[in-house]
């Protein structure tokens, strides 16, 4: 026993004290509890991770039955090998780095010991989900993320568009997890069981004829809870509008770390998945659109949280793209190095916020290089690492992806080219708007605190040289290396279509800041149209949302309900009542009437028995 | 010894009930009404006893004497009633006593 | 003496005490209800560890002559299915009477006593096995429940109470016929004893008449389950009635009718049953995804939450008629946990209710800024109900959808749609009720929670949280249970369909054992 | 000597009955009513009923009808205007009344055996002591309770009444 529960455990204790207690301690006990409790926990996962050694096999323990039923038998069951190792890493490192970011950014919000235990709440579903040794219970950390998602989304939850991208945010995942769930029935239904050590060999051993149908079906339905997580098409939409939750819980949610579990449960899939070659195609071929549509989103918008978030999707889309075309060992790696560079520029953005007092629109920032030099910095090393500037993390990790997916299909290289020469355009787009310039608010700019800084600082500094960690190598165990060899040339077009990129940027918004808007006025109906997110939102609240409830108000519940099943009850009421209504005039009140009647009976029943021989 | 038929008997019974009957559905005075049931239970009593006599048992009378008792009992409590209706309405008419329905 | 008995006389003397009491004195009603209902909660708990070890034998069993002809007898017992359903009746009678402090004020003391009669009816429906007796308490337990909706309810209680009656006494009056052709045909009451006879094959139904007595006991828990159509009584009741009789009716009385169908229903006619089972699910699931959208354009809170219950409880219809182990245990534990975890909604909502005095969504908003508590009650409840991994409504959802999968995955599809649905609704309501910016009238009204609320809401929510992750505590009875069921649903028929077992798991040598390998796939 | 008897009283009671019927005011109607009680008790002694007759003396145009006739008075009863009768009076009463009446008959003439002859003196267990002693053993408990109805009447009449005429 390594007491692997305590690695969770920490942060749900957390969560507890400052959930129940925090209300009235004050903010440097719950700072102390919220960021100890992760910190031990970064900890215990460190001293775990080197006493466990090289972890060839994977290290589980079994704690108590959850369910059992029939031949199904869940266990409380957490692992850990190479794969949940580099998992656990980024989330209690980053998430640490957060923890402490968040003590300075919202010290002057409402709520602070509600966000800290959420943002531990958050922390112990994360952990929950990366070490779950069975499906079922990585589930528990699926739903549970979604849940602290839904409460940080919400967190200010007096606006009222906080608590609509809550829900939304809520119920689009709901609809991933549909996915999932049924993945578990056919797991179940197909082995007999949900725990990886059971599925896994079970599937691999499966023959081919008997793989095609259940096996794509069952990596099918689990690629549907990955686009729910892990925003892709057609679920990402909730992503985008998950902005308004606190900036922090943007970079540890919303970049780091939840949004990532798609792609892990993909990749820890993957002896499914393997067999499952159509449904490999549809992942890597959703990750590529996926990519494409939110860097073309992304070129466009203001709000600079927004910019960052569709880059999110559109990364995500790089990750699954690498996992759909057999890259898991990539799509893992770039998972790390997205969220070391992902969290910095969204911290980044919030210091940027924090210093204009919560201005997020990059029309009303310009020449804050100069004020709050010091986040310009960070930002910038965040940048150069998502633009794929060799020699920074982004490069190594979006290469792997990039040369499997040539590997996989050419068509796919080129698309991913595009879409790196557009995300570095957005980025510095966001950077030279902001950074650059001249000052277009009425904002008196300051630099963030040292708790703010100093993540800051080692987020770029793992941004910087987070490409040097040989994850790929690491994981190689699980995932063998596709046999996807360096070819420079493919490396130095997608090196030069990042620099393109940031060219362009540099040419439209510092050299030349007139050319953007003339550019978006040639294009004119394609530009709104990607502007407005190509109306995607619209078109789901059209077509599923309001028939969905329109339909349930006036054909459901106005119609069947009281219409048709009621209708149908009382028609038979008022049927009796009818009769009643008849039966009545006998009833009226005079009793020479009622004798009359009583006459009428008793000469009937003299005639039936005497008469009619009743008598004999 | 030649003695009146049985049926004779019954067929006197069957009259005056059917003259009792007749009392109840046409009059309008309460009281009347009332005592048609009175003749009603009398039609009934010639029966008890005529059954008694041919049946050589005395059950019949017993009938008839617990019949008498309620009789008494019913016309203490139905006067007693009629004097009710008559203080609250000023009417015998029994047609005017009909707000018992439904 | 035998604890059953005591859960049902102590309950009954308390109903005459409080009646007797002065009326000048309704704290002295309430005290006394509280200090009856709690005694006979504890004493209920004592029933719990003798059945855990063997769900499948009846305990606790009484059997007395009660009329001698016809042979009607007082049989009563427990065992896995009902011992969790009399603990959970037991334990919401006091918190019924706790949630009831202020909010009856006139004829408070009749109240109590009406609280106190319905408890004996509900604990007698389950714990009866005299199928006589059984009737006896399903309609005793109709009355109190009656006029808690008809004198303690809102603006239109008549035409709900009214309604309520005649909808469960229509399907009741058929079980009364269903139950004497029985005794005609067995010459008993007895369950026990009709048990045995269909066993030994001493009673055999031809299949004309087993279908007609299935659809006569059908048709009557049916109603009380309620199944789609016939549902249409209860958001009406709910609305009306009172927060306590919403509870008490939520959290047990709709379990009469699930426990019916799979008390006596699945094991007297199997055959029947079979052959209407893909009809119910059929219903069943209609029932779960049409309640979940009649719930998402709902105004009323009661009412929402009530179509919510339709939802709920075609879980466990569609759990009873898969007859697989998996989803037969889900549907008992749903049941369970709908008793928790919607009785907690009704509560909570009760509670808006007293500081407001609106049952309408749109008088609500941003509640959680002058309630926090409330709030986080409220949220934690939902959650629940939604089906949230580690509460308790995820496990027995899970466990029927999982069953249901097993015998046809088409089923378990279209009944998870109710889950997605599920969220829909309950998020929406609680983002208009507690979120956004307080309203004036809001603000004045609505306070935190007290400490008698306090004491009303923790246990629930503490069993959501155990029964989620603590299964090992409750499932083993049921489980038992529910395995004699099956069986007994083969015994005495042939099949008329062709039974579905799981595949044998296609587990091999090298990847047996839980926990040993992760990933040796490759 | 028993046929005439029979044919006189019964003719009396035929016609007393009808008076009671047709006559609009009640008092005549009592009065009648008398006559047919009187001339059923005499056909009960010819039935052989001793006690009966007296009882049917004695307390019915006895008691019962003094107080019919005392209530009459009491309230001065006039002679009944016309009524108007409800619809199934009007519809079924004369000829649902000949058709009962009709049926009665044939039923009597039907299963009442010719033979049967009502010859006085035959039945003679109808005295005091005959029907005594019936009454206190195989009748006891229905004429102990017949003692607790005319109570609950007493007592009913009192109430009822007593707010009366003040």
């Amino acid at each position: 026993m390594r007491h692997l529960w305590l690695i969770p455990a920490l942060p749900f204790a957390g969560f507890l004290l400052n959930g129940i207690f925090g209300r009235r301690a004050s903010k440097a006990v719950v700072n102390a509890i919220a960021v100890g409790s992760v910190a031990l926990s970064f900890l215990w996962v460190v001293k775990t991770l080197l006493s466990l050694g090289g972890m060839e096999t994977p290290h589980a323990e079994r704690y108590f039955t959850w369910i059992e039923s029939g031949i199904l038998n869940v266990g409380f069951e957490l692992a850990v090998d190479r794969l949940t190792a580099v998992m656990l890493l980024v989330v209690t490192g980053v998430g640490l780095l957060i923890h402490i970011y968040s003590t300075g950014y919202m010290a002057h919000e409402g709520g602070y010991y509600r966000f800290f235990a959420y943002m531990n709440l958050f922390m112990f579903f994360m952990l929950i989900l990366v070490m779950a040794n069975n499906y079922l219970l990585m589930f528990v950390g699926w739903e549970g993320v979604g849940l602290c998602s839904y409460l940080l989304i919400g967190f200010f939850f007096l606006r009222r568009s906080a608590s609509t991208a809550a829900n939304k945010a809520f119920i689009v995942n709901r609809i991933g997890d549909f996915g999932f769930a049924l993945a578990m029935f056919l797991m179940v239904v197909q082995f007999g069981t949900l725990d990886f050590a059971g599925i896994y060999p079970a599937a691999a051993e499966m023959p081919a004829e008997q793989t095609a149908g259940i096996l794509t079906a069952i990596a099918l339905l689990l690629f549907v809870g990955a686009t729910g997580k892990s925003a892709q098409l057609p679920l990402y939409v909730w992503l985008p509008d998950a902005m308004e939750g606190p900036t922090p819980v943007s970079a540890l949610i919303h970049a780091a770390t939840m949004v990532t579990a798609g792609v892990y449960m993909v990749a820890r899939s993957s002896a499914l998945f393997l067999q499952a070659p159509l449904a490999m195609d549809v992942v890597a071929i959703v990750g590529l659109l996926t990519a494409v549509m939110a860097a073309t989103i992304g070129l466009t918008q203001f709000d600079i949280k927004k910019v960052f978030a569709y880059s999110t999707v559109s990364q995500l889309g790089y990750m699954v793209l690498a996992v759909g075309v057999g890259a898991f060992g990539a799509g893992i790696f770039h998972l790390m190095t997205h969220a070391f560079f992902k969290a910095l520029l969204f911290l980044g953005a919030g210091s940027v916020i924090h210093a204009l007092s919560g201005e997020q629109d990059l029309r009303a920032m310009g020449g804050l290089r100069k004020k709050i030099p010091l986040t310009f910095a960070t930002l910038l090393c965040a940048a150069v690492a998502i633009a794929g500037v060799p020699p920074f993390s982004g490069f190594f990790s979006k290469d792997e992806i990039l040369l499997a997916a040539h590997h996989h299909a050419p068509w796919m290289y080129w698309v991913g080219v595009i879409t790196a020469a557009m995300t570095a355009f957005y980025v510095f787009r966001a950077i030279f708007m902001a950074f650059f310039g001249d000052s277009r608010g009425h904002h008196h700019p300051h630099e963030s605190p040292p708790s703010m800084i100093l993540p800051l600082a080692v987020l770029a500094l793992l941004s910087l040289a987070g490409g040097f960690i040989p994850v790929p190598r690491f994981l190689e165990p699980l995932f063998p290396a596709e046999g996807a060899h360096h070819d420079f040339a493919l490396v130095a077009v997608s090196v030069g279509a990042g620099l393109l990129g940031i060219g362009l940027a540099w040419l439209f918004y510092v050299s030349k800041p007139g050319l953007a808007d003339s550019a978006a006025a040639r294009l004119g109906a394609l530009y709104r149209l990607v502007y407005n997110k190509y109306f995607v939102d619209e078109i789901y609240d059209a077509t599923v949302v309001r028939p969905l409830i329109g339909g349930s108000r006036a054909v459901l519940w106005r119609g069947v309900d009281a219409g048709v099943i009621d209708g149908a009850v009382n028609g038979i009421a008022q049927r009796s009542r009818d009769l009643g209504i008849l039966l009545r005039m006998f009833q009226s009140g005079n009793i020479r009437s009622y004798a009359a009647w009583v006459l009428l009976g008793s000469v009937f029943v003299l005639a039936v028995l005497g008469v009619m021989g009743g008598l004999r | 010894m030649e003695g009146a038929p049985l049926s004779w008997y019954l067929i006197l019974s069957a009259i005056l009930f059917a003259l009792g009957v007749a009392g109840f559905l046409f009059r309008r005075n309460i009281i009347t009404v009332f005592m048609c049931i009175e003749l009603m239970l009398n039609a009934v009593n010639l029966s008890f006893i005529a059954f008694s006599h041919k049946l050589n048992q005395v059950d019949g009378h017993i009938y008839a004497f617990f019949v008498m008792v309620v009789a008494a009992a019913e016309a203490a409590v139905g006067l007693a009633i009629i004097l009710t209706v008559f203080k609250n309405r000023a009417s015998l008419a029994i047609d005017d006593v009909s707000s018992m329905k439904y | 003496m035998n604890v059953v008995n005591v859960l049902l006389i102590l309950p009954a003397a308390g109903f005459l005490a409080v009646l007797l009491l002065p009326r000048s004195r309704p704290d002295a009603a309430k005290i006394a209800a509280l200090a009856v209902s709690l005694a006979v909660f504890l004493l209920s708990l004592s029933i719990a560890a003798p059945v855990h070890g063997d769900g499948a034998e009846l305990k606790f069993v009484t059997d007395v002559q009660w009329i001698a002809s016809p042979d009607i007898r007082y049989h009563v017992g427990v065992d896995g299915l009902s011992v969790w359903l009399v603990i959970l009746t037991a334990l919401l009678t006091p918190i019924c009477v706790l949630i009831s402090w202020r909010y009856i004020e006139r004829r408070v003391k009749e109240f109590y006593a009406f609280l106190l009669l319905l408890e004996v009816g509900l604990i007698g429906v389950f714990v009866a096995w005299d199928l006589f007796l059984f009737y006896v308490f399903w309609e005793l337990s109709l009355v109190p429940m009656y006029f808690l909706i008809g004198i303690w309810g809102h603006e239109r209680r008549i035409y709900a109470a009214v309604k309520f009656f005649l909808f469960t006494m229509a399907g009741s009056v058929l079980m009364l016929a269903a139950i004497i052709y029985l005794y005609l045909r067995a010459g008993t009451f007895d369950y026990v004893v009709l048990q045995e006879q269909m066993a030994s094959g001493q009673l055999m139904l031809t299949t004309g008449e087993q279908l007609l007595l299935f659809l006569a006991f059908f048709l009557a828990f049916a109603i009380k389950v309620p199944l789609f159509p016939l549902h249409t009584w209860l958001p009406d009741a709910h609305v009306e009635a009172p927060s306590a009789g919403s509870v008490m009716l939520a959290s047990v009385m709709l379990k009469m009718g699930t426990y019916g169908l799979l008390r006596f229903c699945l094991p007297m006619f199997p055959n029947a049953a079979r052959q209407c089972a893909p009809w119910i699910i059929v219903l069943a699931i209609i029932g779960i995804i049409y309640g979940a959208l009649v719930s998402l354009v709902q105004p009323n809170m009661k009412k929402l939450v009530a179509y919510s219950s339709v939802s709920h409880l075609g879980f466990v219809v569609l759990g009873i008629f898969t007859f697989n182990e998996i989803a037969l245990d889900g549907a008992v534990y749903q049941m369970l946990n709908h008793g928790i975890s919607t009785g907690a909604l009704f509560m909570l909502v009760g509670f808006l209710y007293e500081r407001r005095h609106s049952l309408e969504i749109a008088d609500y908003g941003g509640v959680a800024t002058p309630a926090p508590n409330l709030a986080a009650a409220f949220l934690i409840t939902t959650l629940a109900s939604i089906g949230l991994p580690l509460l308790n409504n995820f496990v027995g959802e899970f466990l029927v959808l999982q069953g249901a999968a097993l015998v046809n995955f088409r089923w378990a599809v279209f009944a998870a749609i109710g889950v997605i649905l599920s969220a829909c609704y309950m998020l929406w309501m609680y983002q208009r009720a507690f979120f956004g910016e307080t309203p004036e009238e809001v603000r004045s009204h609505v306070y935190d929670l007290r400490a008698r609320e306090w004491a009303a809401i923790l246990p629930l929510i503490a069993l959501m949280l155990w029964m989620g992750i603590g299964t090992g505590a409750f499932l083993p009875p049921i489980q038992a249970l529910n395995r004699t069921v099956l069986e007994q649903t083969k015994s005495n028929a042939e099949f008329l369909v062709k039974e579905t077992p799981p595949r044998p798991p296609l587990r091999t040598e090298n990847g047996a054992g839980a926990g040993r390998g992760l990933l040796n796939a490759r | 000597m028993d046929v005439p008897l029979f044919l006189i009283f019964a003719a009396i009671a035929v016609a007393c009955g009808v008076n009671v019927v047709v006559q609009r005011h009640p008092i005549t109607s009592a009065i009648s009513l008398i006559g047919v009680m009187g001339s059923l008790a005499a056909l009960y002694l010819l039935l052989g009923g001793e006690f009966i007759a007296a009882v049917q003396v004695v307390v019915y145009a006895g008691a019962i009808m003094v107080l019919f006739v005392f209530v009459i008075m009491l309230l001065n009863a006039g002679a009944e205007g016309r009524s108007g009768r409800s619809w199934p009076v009007r519809l079924l009463g004369i000829p649902f009344l000949v058709l009962l009446l009709g049926l009665l008959s044939f039923v009597v003439q039907a299963y009442a055996p010719k033979t049967d002859r009502v010859v006085f003196g035959a039945f003679t267990s109808g005295g005091p002591r005959d029907i005594g002693k019936l009454l206190f053993t195989e009748y006891l408990l229905p004429f102990e309770l017949t003692s607790v109805l005319i109570l609950i009447a007493i007592a009913g009449a009192v109430v009822l009444a007593r707010k009366e005429i003040d």
